[in-house]
């Protein structure tokens, strides 16, 4: 129904830094650990600094409690209002709510598709895709495997993310079933990025090749883990790539231990001070501009955007991962893993 | 056998009761442990003094208003899964339920174009179609009702998934559709319906008083029936009220206020509802099946017949959840009735009073206790917490609520009453 | 035997899983007259009665009703023909009150609603006739009345309606000296206006006090079916506790099988 | 009166919610005999039993057993001072056997291991003391028992323990003729070992066969404790009925009392 | 009162079986509806053969391992809840209590560096201390155990997001822990573990053979319970033979073979709990609070602590669920113990044959209905459909097993049996 475009600023105008307020909602902590962990510390990081005041909630991947934190904001008075959707649905009665009491809006990370957000700031995820499709590809090759067969584990199929992924790996690894470079192995969607349910899908995905299985493209670290569990269950780990993606300590030490392929590293802390920017630009009913924009095919609009470029992480690139102080070297490096780090340059 | 002496007198003689006497017995009820909604409420007050003090905004208009959209779908669903708990039975199900009905509403007007009124009842039918296939399996079967619904709610979520073709939402454009859950009916309509809400209630309350002295049964004192008429009346008068206040943030952009429309849909869902549970034969044939199955077979209760309805009931009101539920969200996707519905429905009617075990519970329940999971879901976004904290909280809360209940029960059951 | 029979059971065989607790029962119920139907503890009375009232399906056997053919698949069918049991095991639903338990599964309506003036009223009238007095409240739930009391509330439930065959199953266990009066005269008030009664008792007393005729059960098998002036205290004892007395009840080689038909249970020193 | 009573209750009050139940009532049960409790259905008995074995507190009074006061706060203090009881409301596990049931609460074990062939044993011999010929088999559930058969269980699980005081609640109800001989020459046989036992019923006929001394609750009020070789059998019943028997029983102007206590009841006709 | 021709005979007399007469009578019951185990094997067998048609390799020996490794967390955590729900109680909290304790036993190895040891202790030990409040709140309290644990239900949701601060995953590396639910003891191993089972069966029913005829008891023949012996160790034998072959993809990279190490593992808490719930007054007395709590209590059972100690051994087992579980995934995240775990060790517990209203059950019903699970699970996972079919299929798969069950049972409440 709002399509028309939200360049007017019209509002959050006339508040100063003392009433300036800005809500955050993230989604959950199940299909990434990045919300709790990265997001949350970087925007409070940001917003403290610029001496805004800030109230970040998680909604558990419960669209009800997404949409009840998103009243209880507004209730309480934030004028910037930046949320993390669990679907576009939500979002965007979150969003049009919010416009409609004059307080401005944020997309950050996953576009609300027929929304009215202000600004859209986010890593590519289609990009992030493609590099964990490049990076398996890349891993086969190395590792000399013939007509290779490849299982996908992808993320739930609830989550509108998990499907971008899928695009992006997909528009790398199709083009090698269809020409027959590859062969298309068992392909399944795992539930609320459950990594118990993920062990057992892929275990029954080996148990029905016989074991004839030649990389898996995880769609994230958590799942990359049981598929390695499982691997590992068979003394298969290290010989078929993995991928995932979040860059996790646990995923760097699987890529340290060489049981895992690679990961992609998203600088949250790059996303999360972008957004930060614009927010309390907005907050102080100031109006950025912004380089890009991204095309909401449902609002017919074109959403002002920043978009950060992903980064694929292997053995050799952890130590960049440390140096931009994403994870530290102590929970990184412990046990076992101090020599490996040091084999791998982290420092 | 030896039978001299005995006398058959009238079974005894009732002095009519004053409105003295009246009070005397409530509280001397109260202090025997027959409490009734008294805990729930108790348990309501002490959390809202518990949030207002912790976040003065939860006491605005605004924030009142939030409460009924927020609490809404789970309300009406905890409505139906009353009837099925009054048997004894569960539905897991009811969650994913709506769920489905939901997502074939959004699909019918989104793919094709049908109308809000034939997508709506669509729905409706769908949940009576589901309970219908609930309650064969569990009455004529014989599957036990948690194993049926657990395949329901694996069946009915994959159902969903299938009928949305995957991880996309679909969404809801329908100005109607959207209406019931995000707008407000205009102040003086709110005024009309609650001055009917009242005048019925007082009609049905003198009426049957009439009815009752005609016959030379024991009634309650005038005074004591026009007192709750008017504690209705208060407690109706002032949710209006507050409720028609404007409770725009900003009244240039757009002015907010009036009765959520939810509110009377609600209102009129419990007012059917406990009218067939407590004044038809069908209702009583329910109570009778949960407290003791075998004595209404015996009394000629046809067992399955309700046992199958309540099934149906359940489900029907778990599509019209879905429906609110969908239009509180502007969209359906693969999670809607999923998380936390069905264990936040069923906790409603639990705290609210209802037995697991059958044969106890009113309709009144899910409203209550739906309250109190609103008021906790709500205070709780207020308080700003990290999500660890936050279900740390919520659960510590609710359980502080149930023990207020729990607590004021267990001094009835010291007194030998329960 | 001048009158027809209003109930006829022939040949009744009922187990249970292995155990046979009916074996080939055959019973007449006449109108106008009190059956007594006596045997010792685990007889199997109780189970004829529920087969009677379609409680329990039967594995042989068949029913005739007005020298009818019927079948009887559950107390809807019993009810329907005009039968009416008090149970042993009273059947009451505690969690509701006296008056909705006397009206259960055909309560009074005033168009859809229940019309609770007039069954609080009816219902007050019938105790009243059974000269309860102690009961406090008609609405108060069953599960806080004594035991008499429900006993009381059970047989108030299944003489208010106007049904044809009453059948008591121990209906004056519990009750006390006055109340046990009112319902022996209640079920000689009952025959007398032409119903056909059925009285399970142990006391030999009122069952002479008030039966036509009396039935004895003896293991499960039916022994002995004779008017009431026919037979004394002393013989029926006889028949309930050894199966016999003198030439009435079961041949000496039946008795035999009686004691065969125990031969599951399980006992000390069994050791032959 | 000259010996020693073993268990006395004096003045206890019991209310349920408005309702008074009990209303300073004294007991004393006295070793070596069989004291009858009477009253009609609803006097308040079976409240009595149950408040002396701690199931329900009671509002004011106290109970003195051996002549000390005794504070009785459940059943297990109840069975630690040697007070068994059967109570009206049999209260066995329908989902347990009949040894399982027998031995509820006081399990033979051989180490942590429980007995079951002693327990067993036992058991067969209780229940052929009491005359029970037609249970399958001891392991059967009691749910798939008859109602004399459930009473016969929960007798010969009192009875089972060396206790003190014996209270059983209208034990004969479902009884047949052989079994209400057993159990009532049980309870004689009880009586003069020594316990002392309570002894509820309505059958009068009982009462005076087996008891020493009778206790008359009427309207919840202990309106006379005489012995029973006192009284007339019409007596008792007056007492029963009425609440007095010329000088026996609670004074003219009591009784009025007694009539008020019914007051909360609803009934039709009340429009005076 | 006549009391006149009453003649104390001996309750019966009672031949001795033989074993035709054995069989007969099992066959009666059998036809009488009195099922045991039958229907869930039957349930069991019927889901087998339909995967094997689907997807023949559903019958080698790494799908047979996998089964058990799939299935032990689940199973493990429903043999717990089989206790609180013989009390007819419900713990919706076990999931999550599991992921408690497991995020402790990974913390603590991780940030403490404990040694395994330690850190399963710590994580018992969380169980039972969760265990002891649920069972204080619901006993000594009264707030209904739905409420209870639903409370613990999100309460322990944000305890493990807390434990490990935020969404991260953390990493187990500890090989016993790891070998847990990912390596097998050796061959010989096996065979030894399995002959001593089979010799210590075989001694408990002799002996409680000779104990009964030492009374003169009733004693089954002989023959009948050697062929219950021999039943068991074939039994076994075929499954420890099967578990003992050959089943690495690649023989000379890596040799996989021998009894997964959580089969013993089940095994000895099948055993021990099934010991104490059926040799032990504790257990006779929680059969007996679940039958009929108020009986119970007059035959002078403390019903309280009976009530607190399920709760104990129920978030106990949880504990070791949680172990099992964590040492499968090789790390605990937010999600250890969470989506479907409850629902599924709650619906095992049912379809294994336990009831939700207390006094009926076993410990065996949990492994009997964990297969189940397992089994379709497992299966599922073999057919590759996407999301959506794999939720509708898992739910008409689970309600076809308990269709079976339901249906062989249905022909026991003919014959007036249940
Ligand atoms: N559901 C059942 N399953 C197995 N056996 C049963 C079942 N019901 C009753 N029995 C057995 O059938 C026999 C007859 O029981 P029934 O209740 O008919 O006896 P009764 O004559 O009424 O005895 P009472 O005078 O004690 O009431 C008893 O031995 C009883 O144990
Ligand atoms: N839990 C309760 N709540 C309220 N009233 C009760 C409760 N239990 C018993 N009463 C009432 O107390 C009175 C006494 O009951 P009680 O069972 O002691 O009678 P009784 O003398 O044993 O009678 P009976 O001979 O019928 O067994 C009755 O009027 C009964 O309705
Ligand atoms: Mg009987
Ligand atoms: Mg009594």
């Amino acid at each position: 129904a709002c399509g028309d475009d939200s360049g007017s600023g019209d509002s959050g105008s006339g508040t100063d830094t003392k009433t300036a307020k800005i809500g955050v909602i993230l989604p959950d902590s199940a299909s990434s650990a990045r919300w709790e962990t990265a997001d949350r510390k970087y925007l409070e990081e940001a917003f403290k600094a610029a001496g805004v005041q800030y109230d970040i909630q998680n909604a558990q991947g419960d669209k009800t409690q997404f949409q009840t934190i998103a009243d209880q904001m507004i209730t309480s008075g934030v004028n910037v209002l930046m949320i993390v959707n669990l679907d576009s649905g939500t979002g965007k009665a979150v969003l049009d709510k919010a416009k409609s009491q004059g307080v401005a809006t944020i997309d950050y990370d996953r576009l609300t598709l027929g929304g009215s957000a202000q600004y859209y700031v986010s890593f590519d995820n289609v990009a992030v895709g493609k590099l964990q499709g490049e990076g398996l590809v890349q891993c086969l090759t190395t590792m000399n495997k013939q007509k290779p067969v490849v299982a996908e584990l992808n993320g739930s199929q609830t989550d509108n993310n998990a499907t971008l992924f899928k695009e992006g790996y997909d528009s790398v690894l199709k083009p090698k079933y269809t020409s027959g470079d590859y062969v298309q192995g068992p392909d399944q969607w795992v539930p609320d990025w459950d990594n118990a349910q993920a062990g057992t899908i892929f275990e029954q995905m080996l148990t029905e090749k016989s074991g004839k299985i030649d990389g898996v493209l995880a769609a994230n670290d958590g799942l990359g883990n049981a598929v390695i569990s499982v691997l590992k269950k068979n003394n298969l780990n290290g010989k078929v790539p993995v991928t995932g993606q979040d860059a996790t300590v646990q995923g760097l030490q699987n890529i340290l231990a060489g049981d895992q392929c690679m990961t992609v590293y998203k600088a949250i802390k790059q996303e999360a001070d972008a957004a930060a920017d614009l927010a309390i630009g907005l907050a102080k009913g100031e109006k950025k501009d912004t380089t890009q924009t991204v095309k909401d095919p449902d609002g017919n609009r074109d959403v002002p955007s920043v978009l950060l470029t992903p980064k694929a992480i292997t053995k050799e690139t952890v130590k960049d991962v440390v140096a931009d102080g994403f994870v530290t070297k102590a929970e990184l490096c412990t046990g076992n893993f101090a020599t490996l780090c040091t084999q791998a340059g982290v420092s | 056998m030896t039978t001299t002496a005995h006398h058959i007198e009238p079974v005894a003689v009732a002095p009519k009761p004053t409105v003295g006497s009246h009070i005397r017995d409530y509280l001397s009820r109260v202090g025997g442990g027959d409490l009734g909604a008294l805990p729930a409420v108790l348990g309501l007050i002490v959390l809202c003094v518990f949030f207002a003090i912790m976040k003065p905004v939860f006491f605005s208009a605004g924030n009142f208003a939030n409460l009924f959209t927020q609490g809404a779908a789970v309300t009406i669903i905890a409505m139906g899964l009353i009837f099925v708990l009054l048997l004894g039975e569960i539905d897991l199900s009811a969650g994913f339920a709506s769920g489905v009905c939901a997502a074939i509403l959004a699909q019918l007007m989104a793919e094709q174009g049908a109308p809000w009124y034939l997508a709506v009842l669509a729905a409706i039918v769908t949940g009576v179609v589901i309970g219908l296939v609930l309650g064969f399996l569990v009455a004529k079967v014989g599957i036990p009702s948690f194993v049926v619904t657990l395949a329901g709610f694996l069946a009915f979520q994959g159902t969903v998934l299938l009928l949305i073709k995957g991880g996309t939402n679909v969404s809801i454009r329908d100005d109607v559709i959207l209406a019931i859950a995000n707008k407000n009916i205009v102040p003086w309509l709110g005024w009309v319906l609650t001055i009917i809400g009242i005048a019925g209630y007082a009609a049905v309350v003198l009426l049957s008083r009439r009815r009752r002295a005609a016959r030379g049964l024991v009634t309650e004192p005038l005074a004591v029936a026009v007192g709750r008429i008017a504690a209705l009346a208060v407690i109706l008068g002032i949710a209006v009220f507050v409720l028609n206040q404007e409770r725009s943030r900003n009244v240039v952009v757009v002015s907010l206020k009036g009765v959520p429309i939810v509110v009377p849909i609600i209102a009129a869902l419990l007012i059917i509802w406990t009218f067939i549970l407590r004044r038809t034969a069908y209702g009583r044939h329910i109570y009778a099946v949960g407290g003791n199955r075998e004595a209404a077979r015996r009394a000629g209760i046809s067992v399955d017949r309700i046992r199958i309805s309540v099934f149906v009931i359940c489900s029907g009101m778990a599509a019209i959840g879905g429906i609110v539920a969908a239009s509180r969200a502007n969209s359906v996707d693969a999670n809607t009735g999923g998380s936390n519905v069905l264990l936040y429905a069923v906790g409603a009617a639990v705290i609210g009073g209802t037995s697991l075990f059958g044969g106890k519970g009113r309709v009144l329940d899910a409203l209550l206790g739906g309250a109190v999971i609103a008021v906790i879901d709500n205070g709780m976004g207020l308080m700003g917490l990290s999500s660890g904290q936050k279900f740390v909280f919520t659960g510590v809360v609710l359980l502080l609520a149930a023990g207020v209940d729990a607590l004021s029960r267990r001094r009835a059951a010291a007194t030998g009453t329960r | 035997m001048s009158v027809t029979p209003l109930l006829e059971a022939r040949g009744i065989d009922k187990r249970f899983g292995p155990v046979q607790v009916l074996k080939d029962v055959d019973l007449t119920v006449t109108p106008g007259e009190v059956t007594a139907l006596v045997g010792d503890n685990g007889a199997g009375k109780s189970t004829l009665v529920k087969c009677i009232s379609g409680i329990y399906p039967i594995d042989a056997g068949e029913f005739l009703f007005d020298g009818q053919p019927v079948t009887i698949h559950g107390p809807r069918d019993a009810a329907g023909l005009g039968i009416e049991v008090v149970y042993q095991d009273l059947a009451l639903c505690d969690n509701l009150d006296i008056v909705q338990n006397m009206f259960l599964g055909r309560e009074r309506r005033s168009g859809l609603v229940l019309d609770e003036p007039t069954m609080e009223q009816m219902a007050a009238e019938t105790l009243a006739g059974l000269s309860v007095r102690t009961v406090k409240s008609l609405r108060q739930h069953v599960s806080s009345l004594s035991g008499g009391q429900r006993q009381t509330v059970a047989i108030a439930k299944a003489v208010l309606w106007n049904s044809k065959v009453v059948i008591l199953d121990e209906p004056t266990a519990a009750l006390g000296v006055a109340q046990t009066a009112q319902v022996l005269e209640l079920v000689r008030r009952l025959a007398d206006r032409g119903l056909a009664v059925v009285l399970i008792s142990h006391n030999m007393n009122d069952v002479f006090a008030v039966s036509d005729r009396i039935a004895a059960l003896y293991l499960g098998q039916m022994v002995a079916q004779v008017k009431t002036t026919d037979v004394t205290h002393a013989q029926v004892v006889e028949l309930i506790t050894a199966g016999r007395s003198g030439d009435l009840g079961l041949a000496a080689e039946k008795i035999d099988n009686g004691v065969e038909y125990a031969d599951t249970l399980t006992t000390p020193g069994a050791e032959q």
